[in-house]
């Protein structure tokens, strides 16, 4: 950690070292050597920047939406390695392995380095002057409602830019769009709680009943989740915390349950309504909603034994307080609102509400919080595309042809727009079918605020602040780009601020007292905050969470048989590679995945039994159908699934986005049915029933572990023990 | 009658008796100097001015002012142009000078100098300049030229710097191999790290 | 029964034909020549590939990390031992029999070492810093590991290597000498004439000779024993299941000479073909041989069936399972293959009519030496991929093409040398051969005169 | 060194576990991983790709088995999960079990290589010099827990494992290994290294958490501490202790006590006494469900 401030003067001048130092060392040159080499020394080095001593600088990773703080070890002007920061509430010093390939997105040898425009089938490079020029042309005459926007998730100072930018030509059509996000999840939280985002305390429940959430590999905020799950397997008070996992295919969290429940997909809010049912504690007209479903129904319905429904009821009377989750696979179907707030009602049953489940703190700046993303948002969108209503649009930090479901014919309508700028890292699929492309800044290089969209502990504002200088001269940060556009359009209101490093600074330091500088002056304020990485607000949580049940009227569909495509797809999202963003990170690519130990590639996952009845085995290339496309894959017999359901993971299948995603696996999007929420209009992700048929094609599956497969032959290598005979209370 | 095996019994004799003494030789080998080859750096920077004795007209400073990071970091590194700058701004004398212009020229441009190394190590191989440093000239008060000497040699009376050590394994190993005072007051003694990871990375 | 040979042969007649393998072979030896170039040149090309690519090339990998270039090296170690058995152990058994073939099984043994030597060298990730390994005072200061196995390995084959060339020339001299006096001027008379040392063969020179060879013989045996009970030892010394067996030393020893019995028929058949040895290559030591081979292959199926049973009868449940992979897993038919060629098939020599049948033995001795490469490959192969740590048990382990490539053009090379050497020198011992001779003419004589006595 | 050094000083040469004359001191660097904490994300070994150069090998060298994480990261079913007449699912999850390198204090690894590549360290680590080694891959061969991974290829010349500018990624203060030679864990030998010469400069020993290995450092559970075995204020020698888990010993309290033990530690493969110095903790399921 830097002790004195710095600014970004100093910051600049760590030069040197770079260009030779990075010279691959190895066995190579076994002799001592004179004067071959050469050492840059520095022109003028901070006092603090000594050869061959890393310095850390503070920033925020970038990877995810969680908003991690990490901090980057600075060498001889290259940031070689990113840990986590341990000030952050959200992550206390600890990164999740996208966190740590955070490097390999910056120094990743496929990221566009020059301005792009399309001429026919081919990008030119152009300079920034004329990129600027030719968006003022497009823009100048269209009005405000022919111009979209859309983006992921954005949240702090770019947010406002942003906002003001489309605001400078009365443009509302911001689209925020997550393809994995927990949409209906905070909607019905919203319903049910009164806020979309709670926090949960994992750590202070004795039991957490999970209905697929995956909150260790890639819910929300996973590595905030694992340490609190980490607390809560030691044990509040002695009693370590008892973790059941309800859901069609097994997750990591699922791995790691103490009972882990396969459910008929779709199910899971019947399933909660049954616990409730068994639970007997509810009155008034819950017990009226919930009175005829009684074990045998729901295990009928469900699949899951009555035997399992009475064990966790008695366990959740037995052990309070619990927690009860609402994740991806329960919240993926038509009626997924339903589901959630179904299983929303458990807590409120169980009375955690309050307990394990807060108001989260919120920062009190509401035009920086988190414009949190949706697909609902895409559909909005790929609708006006259709249209025709949009002339000019705009992508950043989102890549829809890849991650737009098959059944949305969203690259078709894509192409309706006139003009299409996007604001890329590298040439995904989505930047392919660009008009004009705008190198960015990694976000390593980048300034900015971020506002976690999960709020760990207090409110807090994450700040981004380069780890070295540029890579690639000619990228911009999306803000400076936001600011020379703006300009475009107000240049008297922005003249002042020469970078969008000017404009940060001077925003943060007109809050200062707010942000907890009062009596500071401008520049110890200023080096303070960059030096934390974190400014800590007082900002509470506005709005308590309902300690009543909300609207109790739900409508749960019992699972539906379908003779055409007898299988549920689910695509499961990966660890490592998430919504395919990842996918080209080397090192993400080659971490197996936890639970199959695949790697570079995609699989479909199914039930050993069900394999059997259809004479599949491992490594089959099987073809995977749906009412609106197919893809072929290599098959996993997988134990952790459902068997009326098949898995195959997210991410993998680009057709563009570097070496390192090009040609691997195949992409799921492709073959998702356009189903949506009835009630919030969400994307229904695991609404697609298939039919899986045989190619006659065998490959080797390209997996980690060995052809003995997971199994402790004899040996004891994993050692396993049951509760009744160890006390971890005791333990260091 | 075994006459015959009389050459071959000598010839086994010899053999051995050469072997071990070949290889106790190895350690005096090791301490021998053995010249590097002569490096042109971009300037030709003066060491015996800067750093030499008063009587051969040096400036006697102490290597450490420049050459600061050794005591702090496993590299030495080179000192930053600022440095040199920092007398040098303020002694007219020698201002007009050519290796003093070109050290101004690299300073206006803002470019930093691209020096050569000298002391090259093999890439596998870590030498910690704080710990030798801390361990002879802070514990056990050596003079500082006679330290930074056990391997850079006499620089004091060179120009540009120029290898005068082996640097080879065996040369280093002869070195942890000796007996060293742990500090000036106390006769505690103790052999330098022998195993393998202490310098090899 | 027919003779080892006929006691009536002149001794010039004797000079005569040996020499005459110096000069006019049959046509096939100029074939298998080059062949045998051709096979090396394979070798040589893969070793290249793989030197300059690395040895990934050879589709080895973690854990797997060792794979035929060890197996073939202990197989041609293997083969070494039959030349000492033949000259030094049967010399001091004074088993008059083994002097028409002794001299080309001691070849057999130098160049079967030298193609082991290759082997440890094609086997290293970098072959390049070999001289590591080497005990010399050197500037870093360092020596190699004593406590490794390998290294032990390397110091025995070195050592064995340069003793049985010693013992080769040895045994040589008087016959060069022979050379020398019969050749035309030429290269090859400067070469004999200096090889010879000057060989009059005067009383004091055979003394000398006679105690040199004794002296070196002793000296031999040994250390045959000695190395490959080192080989063994690199298994044995380890931990894995399947190679931490105590019994491994006197049952690689078994292998070895019973591979090197089985390579002396077929050459035996081969040389005395391409030569014409029909004279002195005679049946009934063919014989004698294929007897010895019997005997040795029911030894080591004997030491088999030991290794098996101390295994089976262990708490080493590891070891166990490693056997039970053997005879049911991956490597089954290779395994179950070996056991045939290595048990089954050698059963043949039991009968008499067998035992001197020229097609039949060439075809049962190839078959033997590839049971006991089969051997060699099947104690390194399985315990690699079915070792303690089940989370490696291995899936893709069948060597490439490159790796096949190189053990096929061992055999080419030392075809070449040892085809090379007969060319060169003489493979059947003269002077030998006419002690032999003159002492079965002498017994002959000897029973006749005391026919005499009788009336 | 000269034959008669060679001759003196060769117990230096040869550290093996403690024995009464040499017992380790300051340092024995240990560990500890909980396996009930684990969650089998992966974090560690990326982070160990990113701290140590690690090559990225990819797919089809991959399908050969020559990947070269150090870290490893293993899941087990129940044996009877997903077979004909076993259990239909995984009912209680998957066991994962990070595996590294175990640094073992009679190292089977270390006796076989022939030129004495790897070592141990006074500090009980398991050394590796990658430019003493040649490559006879006796080591790996000898390790019972197939932790050594050996450079089958120039992965510094092979295309796309360090491109242009990703080569800017690389650490210093590790070497990038070339073809033929083995590596493995190293304990992050390196950050070992940094901090106990900064505790010597200062005149002190490095205290317990002054120094994390990078898997330690990024687990987002907490399964992985790491420090001082000698220390016996150390996280690691507490909790060592606590399991009274010894390290010199190759059967422990646990195995002895009848009837299922109440202690977690253990150590894989102990019965070969090669005296590793990783603990793990058993992971725990819960009975009530």
């Amino acid at each position: 950690m830097m002790e004195n401030g710095f600014n970004r003067r100093d910051f600049l001048k760590v030069l040197g070292w770079g260009g030779t130092a990075v010279a691959l060392s190895g066995c190579g040159n076994t002799s001592v050597e004179d004067g071959r080499e050469t050492v840059n020394s520095y022109v003028e080095a901070a006092d603090y920047v000594i050869p061959g001593i890393g310095v850390y600088f503070n920033s925020t990773c970038a990877q995810c939406d969680a908003g991690c703080s990490i901090m980057g070890k600075v060498r001889e002007g290259r940031v070689l390695k990113l840990e986590g920061n341990p000030d952050s509430a959200i992550n206390r010093g600890k990164t999740c392995g996208l966190g740590q390939a955070g490097v390999q997105h910056h120094y990743n040898p496929d990221r566009v380095r020059e301005p792009l425009q399309r001429k026919g089938e081919i990008g030119v490079t152009i300079t920034w002057e004329k990129a600027y020029e030719l968006i003022a042309e497009k823009l100048k005459d269209v009005s405000g409602e022919e111009i979209a926007f859309l983006s992921g998730g954005v949240s702090g100072h770019l947010k406002v830019l942003l906002d003001n930018y489309l605001a400078s030509f009365g443009c509302r059509n911001h689209f925020v769009y997550e393809a994995l996000a927990p949409a209906v999840v905070r909607a019905a939280n919203k319903k049910s709680y009164g806020v979309e985002m709670p926090r949960y305390n994992i750590n202070k429940a004795k039991v957490v009943l999970s209905f697929g959430a995956d909150f260790l590999g890639a819910w929300v905020s996973p590595v905030h989740f694992s340490q609190q799950y980490a607390q809560f397997r030691k044990g509040v008070d002695g009693e370590r915390g008892v973790l059941i996992q309800i859901e069609p295919k097994m997750t990591l969290t699922g791995a790691n349950a103490d009972r882990w429940i396969p459910v008929r997909p779709g199910t899971e809010g019947v399933l909660a309504l049954g616990i409730i049912n068994a639970l007997g504690t509810a009155g008034g007209d819950i017990a009226a909603l919930v009175k005829d479903y009684d074990k045998v129904r729901v295990s009928k319905e469900t699949g899951v034994p009555p035997g399992h429904i009475d064990k966790i009821a008695a366990l959740l009377k037995l052990r309070s307080p619990s927690l009860v989750l609402a994740g991806s696979a329960a919240e993926g179907y038509a009626h997924g609102s339903q589901n959630a707030a179904a299983i929303n009602l458990l807590n409120h049953v169980l009375g955690n509400v309050g307990k394990t489940v807060e108001a989260a703190a919120e920062v009190p700046f509401p035009q920086m919080a988190p414009a949190r993303g949706n697909t609902a948002a895409l559909k909005a969108l790929n609708d006006g595309l259709a249209a025709g209503k949009y002339k000019v649009l705009f992508n950043y930090a989102a890549n829809p042809i890849f991650t737009a479901p098959g059944g949305m014919k969203f690259k078709d309508n894509w192409a309706k727009a006139d003009f299409k700028v996007v604001f890329a890292h590298y040439m995904d699929e989505t930047a392919l079918q660009a008009d004009l492309v705008l190198p960015l800044d990694s976000a390593l290089e980048d300034w900015g605020t971020h506002v976690p969209e999960y709020m760990a502990d207090g409110a807090q504002i994450n700040i981004q602040q380069p780890l070295m200088e540029r890579l690639h001269a000619n990228t911009r940060g999306m803000g400076d780009i936001l600011l020379a556009l703006i300009k475009q359009r107000r240049p008297e209101d922005y003249k002042s601020y020469e970078d969008y490093y000017g404009y940060l600074r001077a925003a943060m330091l007109q809050n200062k007292a707010a942000l907890g500088g009062g009596g500071m002056d401008d520049d110890t304020f200023w080096s303070e905050t960059l030096s934390k990485g974190i400014v800590k607000l007082a900002g509470a949580a506005t709005t308590a969470v309902h300690s009543k049940a909300g609207a109790t009227d739900l409508t749960l569909p019992a699972a539906t048989q379908d003779a055409q495509y007898p299988l549920q797809l689910i695509p499961a999202v990966n660890v490592s590679l998430r919504d395919g963003r990842h996918a080209n990170l080397p090192w993400l690519q080659e971490s197996p995945d936890p639970l199959t130990t695949i790697v570079w590639d995609s699989w479909v996952e199914i039930h050993p039994k069900k394999a059997l009845e259809m004479d599949i085995t491992e490594g089959d290339i099987i073809e995977v159908t749906s009412r609106t496309g197919s893809v072929k894959a290599q098959a996993y017999l997988f134990p952790g699934i459902h068997p009326d359901a098949i898995s195959i993971p997210l991410g993998q299948g680009h057709e563009a986005l570097g070496r390192y995603a090009k040609g691997y696996g195949v992409n799921p999007f492709q073959i998702l049915d356009a189903v949506f929420d009835k009630e919030t209009g969400e994307l229904a992700m695991h609404e697609t029933r298939v039919k899986i048929s045989k190619t006659g094609q065998r490959v080797i599956v390209v997996k980690d572990e060995s052809a003995a497969g997971a199994k402790q032959i004899r040996k004891k290598i994993a050692g396993r023990m049951s509760t009744d005979n160890v006390d971890l209370s005791k333990e260091v | 009658m075994f006459r015959f095996l009389r050459l071959s019994v000598l010839f086994a004799v010899l053999f051995v008796s050469a072997g071990s003494h070949a290889a106790d030789a190895s350690q005096p080998l090791s301490t021998a100097d053995d010249l590097g080859p002569q490096v042109d750096q971009p300037i030709e920077f003066p060491h015996d001015r800067h750093a030499g004795d008063a009587a051969q007209g040096g400036m006697q400073i102490n290597c450490m002012y420049c050459h600061t990071y050794a005591r702090r970091s496993m590299t030495a590194g080179i000192p930053p142009t600022q440095k040199c700058i920092g007398c040098h701004q303020s002694i007219e004398s020698v201002r007009e000078t050519p290796r003093i212009k070109k050290l101004f020229e690299y300073w206006e441009a803002k470019k930093p100098i691209p020096w050569k190394k000298v002391h090259d190590l093999p890439d596998f191989v870590r030498f910690h300049h704080e710990r030798h440093i801390q361990r002879f000239y802070f514990q056990q008060g050596k003079p500082v030229q006679e330290v930074c000497g056990y391997c850079h040699g006499n620089v004091k009376t060179m120009t540009v710097a120029r290898r005068t050590k082996s640097l080879s394994m065996g040369w280093c190993v002869s070195c942890h191999e000796k007996q060293h005072p742990v500090d000036a007051a106390s006769t505690k003694t103790a052999q330098g790290p022998n195993d393998c990871w202490q310098c090899h990375k | 029964m027919e003779k080892d040979i006929r006691e009536n042969i002149a001794w010039a007649q004797i000079n005569k034909d040996v020499l005459r393998s110096l000069e006019a072979p049959r046509p096939l030896y100029w074939v298998i020549l080059l062949v045998a170039l051709a096979m090396v040149g394979v070798g040589v090309g893969c070793e290249i590939y793989q030197y300059q690519t690395g040895i990934g090339v050879a589709n080895m990998n973690n854990p797997h990390v060792w794979g035929l270039y060890i197996a073939t090296f202990i197989f041609w170690i293997g083969m070494s031992h039959s030349g000492t058995l033949l000259s030094a152990i049967l010399h001091l058994m004074h088993a008059d029999w083994r002097k028409p073939i002794y001299r080309f099984a001691e070849a057999m043994t130098t160049f079967s070492l030298m193609t082991a030597g290759l082997f440890v060298m094609i086997h290293l990730g970098r072959l390049w810093q070999f001289y590591y390994s080497l005990p010399y005072p050197n500037e870093r200061g360092l020596w190699p590991n004593f406590q490794s196995p390998l290294l032990w390995d390397a110091m025995a084959i070195f050592t064995y290597l340069s003793s049985s060339i010693i013992f080769l020339y040895v045994g040589m001299i008087p016959d060069l000498a022979i050379c020398r006096d019969n050749m035309h001027p030429g290269w090859r008379k400067k070469l004999y004439s200096l090889l010879a040392l000057g060989w009059e063969g005067t009383d004091r020179q055979w003394r000398n000779f006679r105690v040199t060879y004794l002296t070196v013989a002793c000296f031999l045996i040994p250390l045959a024993v000695s190395v490959h009970s080192i080989v063994a030892s690199d298994f044995a010394m380890s931990q894995q299941p399947g190679w931490h067996v105590t019994s491994f030393p006197p049952y690689f020893v078994a292998g070895a000479l019973y591979s090197g019995c089985a390579a002396i028929i077929s050459l035996f058949i081969i040389l005395r073909y391409v030569f014409k040895f029909e004279e002195y290559m005679t049946l009934s030591i063919l014989k004698k041989t294929s007897r010895l081979t019997f005997a040795i292959a029911m030894v080591w199926t004997y030491l088999n069936a030991v290794e098996f049973a101390s295994v089976w009868y262990s708490h080493d449940e590891a070891a166990k399972d490693v056997l039970i992979q053997k005879a049911t897993g991956t490597y089954a038919p290779f395994w179950w293959m070996m056991i045939f060629c290595g048990s089954v098939v050698p059963l043949m020599l039991a009968f008499k009519r067998f035992q001197a049948n020229i097609p039949v033995l060439f075809a049962v001795s190839l078959l033997l030496n590839l049971g006991m490469w089969l051997e060699r490959w099947m104690i390194v192969a399985p315990t690699f991929s079915h070792g303690y740590y089940p989370w490696a048990w291995d899936h893709d382990q069948w060597p490439s093409l490159v790796q096949w490539g190189i053990v096929f053009g061992s055999f080419g090379w030392f075809a070449l040398l040892f085809m090379v050497f007969c060319k060169v020198f003489p493979s059947v011992s003269m002077y030998e051969v006419k002690e032999m001779v003159y002492h079965r003419s002498l017994a002959l004589k000897n029973g006749e005169t005391a026919e005499e006595g009788v009336h | 060194m000269s034959v008669n050094n060679l001759l003196e000083n060769w117990a230096q040469f040869r550290h093996f576990h403690p024995v009464d004359d040499k017992p380790h001191d300051p340092y024995k660097w240990a560990m500890s991983i909980d396996l009930d904490a684990c969650s089998g994300c992966n974090a560690c070994s990326v982070a160990c790709y990113a701290e140590n150069n690690i090559p990225v090998v990819g797919k089809e060298k991959y399908a050969h088995g020559q990947a070269m994480h150090w870290i490893r990261i293993e899941h087990y079913w129940d044996e009877d999960i997903g077979v004909p007449g076993g259990r239909e699912f995984p009912e209680q999850g998957a066991q994962f079990l990070p595996m590294m390198c175990q640094q073992c204090e009679a190292a089977p690894c270390e006796t076989v290589c022939p030129v004495g590549a790897t070592n141990h360290t006074a500090d009980g680590l398991n050394s590796q010099i990658y430019n003493r080694c040649i490559g006879s891959r006796y080591c790996s061969a000898n390790c019972p827990y197939k932790v050594r991974y050996f450079n089958w290829y120039d992965y510094p010349t092979t295309d796309n494992v360090w491109p242009e500018t990703m080569t800017r990624q690389l650490n210093p203060d590790v070497t990038v290994r070339s073809k033929g030679v083995m590596e493995k864990c190293t304990f992050c030998v390196q950050r070992l290294n940094a901090a106990m010469s900064t505790a010597r400069s200062e005149g002190r020993k490095v205290h317990d958490g002054e120094v994390q290995t990078a898997c330690q450092q990024a687990c987002p559970t907490n399964a992985i501490s790491f420090g001082n075995l000698v220390d016996p204020e150390s996280r690691v020698a507490k909790q060592w202790a606590r399991q009274q888990v010894e390290l010199t010993k190759d059967k422990q309290t646990k195995d002895a006590e009848p009837g299922g033990s109440r202690l977690r530690g253990y150590r894989i493969l102990e019965e070969l006494r090669p005296y590793p110095s990783v603990m793990y903790l058993e992971r725990v399921r819960e009975s009530a469900v």
